[in-house]
């Protein structure tokens, strides 16, 4: 039976605690996305600054929830500073491959092997310390839900 | 892939042992259950499975972090998933969870119907829908002034596609059963999905008689929704399901409002959750749900084409051998042809009226429905306003149709005097 | 009539070993269910009912001649006519089965709104309604372009009814919850019902928690509209109920078309069947039905004062002694006086994010709820995203309340490592 | 357990293989009414004339159903014809309470109790052979769809 400890590692809490690029930006030119968790309430408002060639140049998140969904929030921040969309991207997929539970893996395709593969070697830092939250199934969306919006976010600006 | 079905792959006999109501007795005989078509017997396996739920694990879904709270959310989504796999629907997102067939043939009329039609609109129908099918396309037609038109019946109770193509000009949606409740005919789903899409039309196919007793495919279909029921196809009461096309469903309004359905509420409105949660307001039919499931799982393990070969070779026993017992004196509606009906006769019996029928065939223990089925408008058109109705399942054999015969006897004899 | 109740006549420790669930672990350890408000557990009696009508008399209802068809029928009018004696209503023609709350209260809405409410019409409703009793609204109100208002609540989370009058002229309807799932807080029903009479509105009150837990007579309340579901009231899943004054429901327009609800069809049209069974299409959710008039019984035999002194001395347990334990650290939303409020407590604790506290409350086999509680309005009005909810019902007692306590010190204590 | 014999008696079979006043009349001047049974289909058509003074002149019955709500309707038609509008209402309530399962008797006031005392006095004649309908609940709305209708058509005309 996972215990507590999988679930809240100290990285989590000290970016529960103290999180990083907590605020706001001014829209335009920064882009505004909200993102809900009809299950529990979280709310996540994740303000980000793409430059022409695509880079992150600054993102801010505000809105209110669990000690998994803010770290998950803050550890995203600090990860994606500096990125490309692309990279972005990528850095998304992998953090939520790890955050995904594979029942099966009779389904997955060959294609789909080498795609986890290939995401095995992102480098995911911090953001691994999450991964005991696959073993809380519930809690999984509490720690999706920064990047869905944030994604939402960057289709959105690209627009 | 599937070779010819051997005559009768099930036995219904060992099947009995299953389930528990069969072994009860009325009257001081053991009951021989032959209305199937109005609701099926239950496993123990899907009480069990319900029981299960309610002793170890109940607990509301969606919600809660709690143990038990995520188990119940996890079965009543394996449960989903299980309908999914049953029909091949493409995505869960496309299983939605209703009371039963009648709430979901509403939902999509109000809904879609709503949404997408105006006046004038025509909507086609056939003539041996159930009230299912029918009552919700008054209502909204009341509203909406819509045209109703018929696809009629030929005079062995198959459908009349002469015509369907003049008929669907200009239509918007058809409604049509898959398989009639009162006549057994198997209609042509495919043919007529398709020729309702030629026609610009969507297709809303009724499954409540063909899901339980036959291989259902949604996508080989070609229809745009199909609707069934839970209690027909060994699943419990309260209920049903609805699949529809993800890209109509989405397009769609909300049915009912309330908690599970939605994504934000504030004082000056509110957002749509996601498939399927999106049509499925309030707590859901937990319980149910997880019966539904364990349905799904009794049945894929028998076997859907094996189910159909055993109520054919069935229905092919009970054809013949009331021919040969009654002959003129028996009169069974539909098809003569057991590759083109299931095993479902409503039938006369000599001048006796169905309901004096049913009340001596009770006497023996023998279980018919007497009525219109739901079914007034095909009633009128076969000329009576009732009939008999004697309807099997996997549970039923050869042993049940004799002692429907021996009965029929008796209340030949009974009102002979 | 009624003396004043003891402090508490019921013992929540002997009514646990009717629940099979509450014998259960988790984790290691034995459940402490403190969700009821979310769905209560359900006593042997209950599942009991459902198994024997299962095994026993399982048939489709109202239209079959044999035994075990009859059997069935009346199985499920006897369980109306104990609701109706439950709710003390004039008839059971104003009892109708739906599968949920949500489903009643859409009902109401939809039919009653569709036909009474038009351009520009006030629909009056409290800043503390459930998602059930808003989003229809909305709904409603996208459709016909109506005005919302909503009745403000005081600092102590009752309803402020100093301007009530004036927020309810014009008004056509008044939807109101008898009590708050978050709250806790019992609302002066008659008061409003008075109020909205005199302003010329219908009122709809919503009894998904006050039913449960407290005397409930749809007379002396003076409401038009009660919806509660039995999931909250030791029944099964599936089953809701709607009540409704007579004149009102035979005014109405059919909500779901199909089999039940008709006297006849024809190709042009049909006529309505009589109340109750006009608003009940197709196959009624039986066992559940069944299930929820074993639940009333029961309820019956303890006693609904019983149950509200019970809690009501659970509640004050509770109060006191979270606020001796904790002080500060606690605060619990809702009025502090027990005589105005039920056994649900919304409380925030420490600086703990709710879905924290209740992962680790589960870690301790304490099942609370933690989030919005399809009460998004009131939520914001809180000034929170989610509260952690503990609830109560006749099988708790004190020990429950002492292991919240316990896992709420071992919270504290794993959080400020 | 109540055998068939209680429900079908021979007199019953002979109104429903000879239903007697079986036919329509001409409306105007008489009045024609439908009556349903929806839970089984059976229909029933009553055509009634009702002279100045309110005695049932003619009566005629169509429409289709079992053996029971044949029979009486076949046997209402006979014991109406010639009847006041009231004698008719008397007869309608002495027939019903016959119908009526009586399960508690806890509920009758006294008042009732007294009705009942005086319908008991009301001659069914032909009609008495109904009486084992109680037992078989479910065909208690097949005897009494009939006299339903014809109450319904009865206050029809005179409205
Ligand atoms: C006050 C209130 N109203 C309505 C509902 C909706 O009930 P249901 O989900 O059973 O339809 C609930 C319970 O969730 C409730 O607590
Ligand atoms: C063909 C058909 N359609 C619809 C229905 C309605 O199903 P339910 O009563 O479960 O809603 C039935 C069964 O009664 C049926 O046989």
């Amino acid at each position: 039976m996972p215990g507590l400890e999988d679930l809240y590692r100290e990285i989590i809490l000290d970016h529960y605690r103290n999180p990083r690029n907590r605020g706001e930006l001014e829209t335009p030119p920064a882009h505004r996305v909200e993102g809900f968790n009809p299950l529990c309430g979280d709310e996540i408002v994740v303000y980000v600054d793409l430059d022409d060639a695509g880079v992150v140049t600054d993102i801010r998140i505000g809105g209110q929830g669990c000690s998994i969904s803010q770290s998950s929030a803050s550890m995203m921040s600090a990860a994606v500073k500096g990125k490309t969309t692309e990279e972005v991207a990528e850095l998304t997929r992998a953090f939520k491959a790890m955050m995904s539970i594979h029942e099966s893996s009779l389904e997955g395709s060959e294609a789909e092997a080498a795609e986890q593969e290939a995401l095995a070697n992102v480098k995911l830092g911090d953001l691994e310390a999450l991964r005991g939250v696959v073993k809380f199934p519930v809690r999984i969306k509490c720690a999706t839900l920064a990047w869905n919006t944030l994604a939402q976010g960057i289709e959105e600006s690209n627009a | 892939m599937a070779v010819a079905p051997p005559s009768d792959p099930l036995s219904g006999t060992s099947l009995k042992a299953d389930f528990p109501l069969l072994s009860r007795t009325v009257h001081g005989k053991r009951i021989v259950y032959l209305d199937s078509a109005a609701t099926s017997q239950k496993p123990d396996q899907v009480l069990a499975a319900m029981d299960l739920y309610y002793r170890n694990f109940n607990a509301n879904v969606h919600r809660g972090v709690y143990a038990i709270a995520e188990e119940a959310t996890n079965a009543i989504e394996a449960a989903r998933e299980g309908v999914r796999r049953f029909i091949n629907a493409r995505s869960t997102a496309e299983i939605i969870f209703t009371k039963n067939a009648t709430e979901s043939l509403n939902l999509v009329i109000q809904s879609w119907g709503r949404a997408n039609l105006s006046d004038g609109d025509v909507v086609v129908l056939t003539h041996m829908e159930h009230h299912a099918n029918i009552v919700p396309w008054h209502m909204l037609a009341a509203e909406k002034n819509l045209e109703l038109r018929w696809i009629p019946l030929t005079d062995d109770g198959q459908l009349d596609l002469t015509d369907l193509d003049s008929i669907l000009v200009g239509a918007k949606a058809l409604g049509a059963t898959a398989m009639s409740n009162v006549l057994g005919a198997f209609n042509p789903v495919r043919e007529l999905t398709d020729a309702a899409r030629a026609a610009g039309a969507i297709s809303i196919i009724d499954g409540c008689q063909s899901v339980p007793h036959s291989t259902t495919d949604v996508q080989a279909m070609g229809a745009d929704f199909l609707a069934f029921s839970g209690h027909k196809m060994l699943g419990p009461t309260g209920i049903g399901v609805l699949w529809g096309r993800e890209e109509l469903l989405d397009a769609m309004p909300p049915f009912l409002g309330g908690g599970e359905m939605i994504r934000d509420v504030r004082l000056d409105g509110f957002t749509c959750n996601e498939l399927p949660w999106k049509f499925e307001a309030g707590t859901p039919a937990i319980a149910e749900i997880i019966g539904l499931g364990a349905a799904v799982e009794y049945l894929e393990a028998l076997g859907m084409d094996n189910v159909r070969a055993h109520e054919r070779a069935l229905t092919e026993y009970t054809l013949s051998s009331f021919s040969e017992r009654f002959g003129d004196d028996i009169s069974i509606h539909g098809p003569a042809d057991s590759s083109l009906r299931g095993g479902v006769f409503s039938f006369s019996f000599k001048d006796l009226h169905p309901h004096d029928l049913s009340q001596v065939l009770d006497q023996h223990a023998v279980c018919v429905r007497a009525g219109h089925h739901c079914a007034k408008p095909l009633m009128k058109l076969l000329g009576v306003g009732a009939t008999a109705r004697a309807s099997v399942y996997i549970y039923n054999d050869t042993s049940d149709i004799d002692s429907l015969g021996d009965a029929l006897e008796q209340a030949g004899a009974f009102f002979a005097f």
